[in-house]
């Protein structure tokens, strides 16, 4: 028996088929890097096949018995995915690709259709590339000054240092509620409330949350909400734009083509309503109802369990990692401020190096700058590796993470 | 098939009843659904204690829009405009008879639709 | 025996689940929706599996068995998908979610760094929205003109006109390969020899030809081509932009961050190399494989072969359904030139209908404007019933759609 | 793993052979892979005849790419720049006698990717 905080970590391993193969012969995986995507349950695998296989139709403007149960299925989807994060009404659920795009969205409707030149926006030094080139490119554009928070040497935000930047007269504050390096979780409600106070709205960056803990989207004070189902047992390609309502009403479309609109004329249209407005042209409707069933297999475990189960590895992470002479792990060390993720180095060895002996013994982490190349410039280094937990994983994988860390250790002594 | 174009609904769709415009009239809106071109006009002549006393539909479409505005017709006259606020989604589908798909239920609700915001503006009208 | 033209449908339809379930109880499917969506073989829903079951990962920064099952397996699609088309490079094959996002990039990545206010785009009057409503919101940003080909009576594109429409200097031509409604396949050859010698560079919407016949990017002689997955057997979610290198190392990129990035500081970037620049964040990974998988599908039978099947089908389909009284065909009455759709018309029977009691008898079609509103207006059209076919159909599937049609007409007599 | 860290690879990684600057030098360039951080620069020495007599790699990055710096050195002293113009990627998986996924084969490529553009210009070096 293998219970944590409630959850059975044996049987949910078993919900994933990539947990029951073999790396290298003999060698089973270790996945610690949900980071970067997570694996995917087998009733995730099973409904996109189900749709694929006897359900499958374009969306919104078919009759016949197969459009009406796509479409049904895809909705259903979608206001599965508003009740998960609290959202008022699902129309502001919008589907899109990942993060990214979501990010970009943003910065293109909003940004483009609210901002003139000198406006202000406020980022973090701790944000993830795609939660910064959006706003770079829109600030080329526009001539929109950025402001960054520090992140101070434990990995926190620099709330001093926020207060001021608001002084400022921001018109948005853009941040991530996670960090996907130092698992710094942010005081989201905090930051909002201070950037409403200021005039500002506020996007979040909740790719590393939503799927880790339960998030609230009119709780945690937010106008948009960014995340992506690959990160959270769904499958690619579709992730969810949240806004508030009357912002998304206001705002341009941003993408133009079928489903986005009401009317289309030769040399103009009018848009949709709301979600289809920000949704043009055939949606990733397999991945959406992928995204719905993912949802409800997190939902079926409970976020709150899944958050104590990730505080508990971590914790034990972070000592166990501790002990291997020579490493350094940057972050949090009170892990009630830090998620299931583990950024570390090791004297002498390059992080690559680290990946790659790990990977023979079965134990994938990812090495490199995780897309944060300012944060880790910030504390001075090229690259870290990372290991990051989630339901499926438990103390043996951590086990095998600390004692293939001893072996690199030993190798290039 | 059988379900979906009952006789009833042939019916009304190729005789619609209180078919044409009134001129004068009290109230008169229109709308169309632009994904099918459904369009609806709904004319009403009301009495001093806003009771329908003539009541009018003209416009085109597919058989579940224009009889499901034939019977929508039928129905209020004689009612009170504070009656119709009452009407819902589900008075229309039992005056059909059937069930219907997401798409379909556009063309079912278009009349009750023109009714509602033609009586009370667009607030009134909650899509569902 | 039910072999046409070299392919033998039957064993064709084995290998799609979808056509062997019933619509209603004893009722079979006749899916006649390709042009909206086509059905998936059992080999790209097994790709799809397999890749989220064994070879989940996140591409090009991992090093972790998996991350590189994940790379090679998504690059390979990529090299699969340019050999299909005869790009040159796979470095011009960029991962988009559709058509219509590939068509947006081009109109703002491209567009708001070529285009100044008073530039000319010329497009037709058969184009998707997909390639009018990124023009239109181009053409309020940057107050860019648009001129657009007519379309004659008999659906073909009045070419004395586009040469008129030449004469004054457009910057861009971009039109449709074969229309969604009238099924009419353009002299796309013709028409970029034309605009390249006019200055203007080719965009052409290929989400109904690349399916359906064999299309070299380079012989057609465009700039640009966009298409979708989820029309030739692939996966939602994925499309391509295939660009010339040159112009595509040209122009600045549109999405900004993870993976389209070389390097990220604070308040700039530098892009990646290509196709990368225009891929940002985690891309539809596993429907990018889906989609390698729906080429070998499709290459293995033969484009030719796929071509001339449907040329018969939709000859004897345009024979048969005009002997229903009180039909309208619309688009060239000579198969030739046009590809296996039939969009058309019954007196007295609103479209909507008619795909109603059609689903009744399994057979699946479209009813509505197929996101062609501005051509339905040409015509006075307020919607149109679209029969279209695919490599699984065949004419006891036109013989069921006439059958329902005659039902139609009597009940509504 | 004992294929991907043979000893050789850490041997020359942890005692890099021809590891420094030379100044002056006849021809200096360097790079680096934005993914991973490795950076290599390599200084030579030419004769008239364009012979590399003295040549030296700097930098930091993983084992694989430090250890094919120092290996790459070892194998270019005495060869002309002619020479060069036919290492190919072959060579320097030869050298370090594994096989590479496609994130590593560039930290393994980089200071052949410096050498050659260092010695011909950019136009030199095709990734792949
Ligand atoms: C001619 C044409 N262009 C563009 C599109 C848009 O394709 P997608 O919805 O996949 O972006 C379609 C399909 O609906 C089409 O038929
Ligand atoms: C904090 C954070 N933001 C944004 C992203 C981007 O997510 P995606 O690649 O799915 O767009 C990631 C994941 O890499 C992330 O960890």
């Amino acid at each position: 028996m293998n219970i944590n905080n409630g959850i059975d970590i044996d049987v949910i391993k078993k919900d994933f088929p990539a947990l029951q193969r073999e790396v290298h012969p003999g060698v089973p995986l270790v996945y610690l890097d949900t980071t970067a995507t997570s694996q995917k349950p087998a009733a995730v695998l099973d409904s996109l096949n189900r749709y694929y296989s006897y359900h499958n139709a374009n969306v919104h403007r078919g009759i016949h018995t197969l459009a009406e149960e796509a479409t049904a299925a895809y909705e259903n989807s979608r206001k599965c995915i508003a009740s998960f994060i609290g959202a008022t009404s699902e129309k502001e659920v919008i589907f899109l690709r990942n993060t990214t795009e979501a990010i970009n969205l943003v910065a293109h409707a909003w940004g483009r259709s609210k901002l003139v030149a000198g406006d202000r926006v406020i980022l973090s030094e701790m944000e993830h590339h795609s939660n910064l080139v959006p706003w770079h490119i829109l600030s080329e554009a526009l001539g929109v000054e950025i402001d960054v928070i520090n992140v101070d040497d434990e990995g926190y935000l620099d709330m001093d240092h926020y207060v001021n930047l608001l002084n400022n007269g921001p018109k948005l504050v853009s941040v991530t509620h996670m960090s996907n390096v130092l698992g710094t979780v942010n005081p989201i409600k905090t930051i909002s409330t201070l950037a409403h106070d200021a005039g500002a709205i506020v996007m979040v960056d909740a790719a590393q949350s939503v799927p880790h803990m339960k998030v609230d989207v009119n709780e945690i004070g937010a106008d948009f909400v960014a995340f992506s189902a690959h990160k959270m047992c769904g499958p690619t390609g579709i992730g969810v734009l949240w806004g508030r309502r009357d912002i998304l009403e206001d705002i341009p479309p941003f993408l133009g083509g079928g489903d986005m609109i009401k009317r289309v004329y030769l040399r103009s249209f009018a848009p949709n309503d709301l979600p289809y407005k920000f949704e043009a042209g055939t949606p990733a409707i397999g991945e959406a109802i992928g995204f719905g069933e993912a949802v409800r297999y997190l939902d079926g475990i409970g976020m709150d369990k899944i958050w104590d189960h990730e505080q508990t590895l971590v914790k034990y992470a972070m000592e166990k990692v501790n002990q291997v002479p020579g490493v350094t792990i940057y972050g949090p060390s009170n892990s009630q401020y830090r998620g299931g993720v583990v950024a570390f180095t090791l004297d002498g060895v390059h992080p690559h190096d680290i990946a790659q002996v790990l990977d023979s013994d079965g134990v994938a982490v990812r090495a490199g700058h995780h897309c944060a190349m300012p944060l880790h410039e910030k504390y001075s280094l090229m690259a870290t590796a990372r290991a990051s937990f989630y339901i499926y994983n438990d103390v043996d994988d951590v086990d095998a993470l600390v004692d293939s860390l001893d072996k690199v250790r030993h190798m290039f002594k | 098939m059988d379900d979906m174009y009952r006789e009833v609904i042939l019916d009304h769709y190729k005789n619609p009843r209180h078919n044409g415009e009134l001129d004068p009239a009290d109230i008169s809106y229109q709308d169309d659904n632009p994904l099918c071109g459904d369009m609806i006009r709904i004319d009403l002549r009301v009495d001093k204690d806003n009771k329908i006393i003539e009541c009018a539909f003209s416009g085109h479409g597919c058989a579940i829009s224009q009889a499901s505005a034939s019977m929508l017709m039928e129905d209020i006259k004689g009612k009170t405009l504070d009656d119709i606020k009452d009407y819902t989604r589900d008075d229309i589908l039992e005056m059909l008879g059937i069930e219907l798909g997401p798409v379909r239920l556009k063309c079912a609700m278009l009349s009750l639709k023109v009714l509602k915001v033609g009586a009370y503006g667009v607030q009134e009208w909650v899509e569902d």
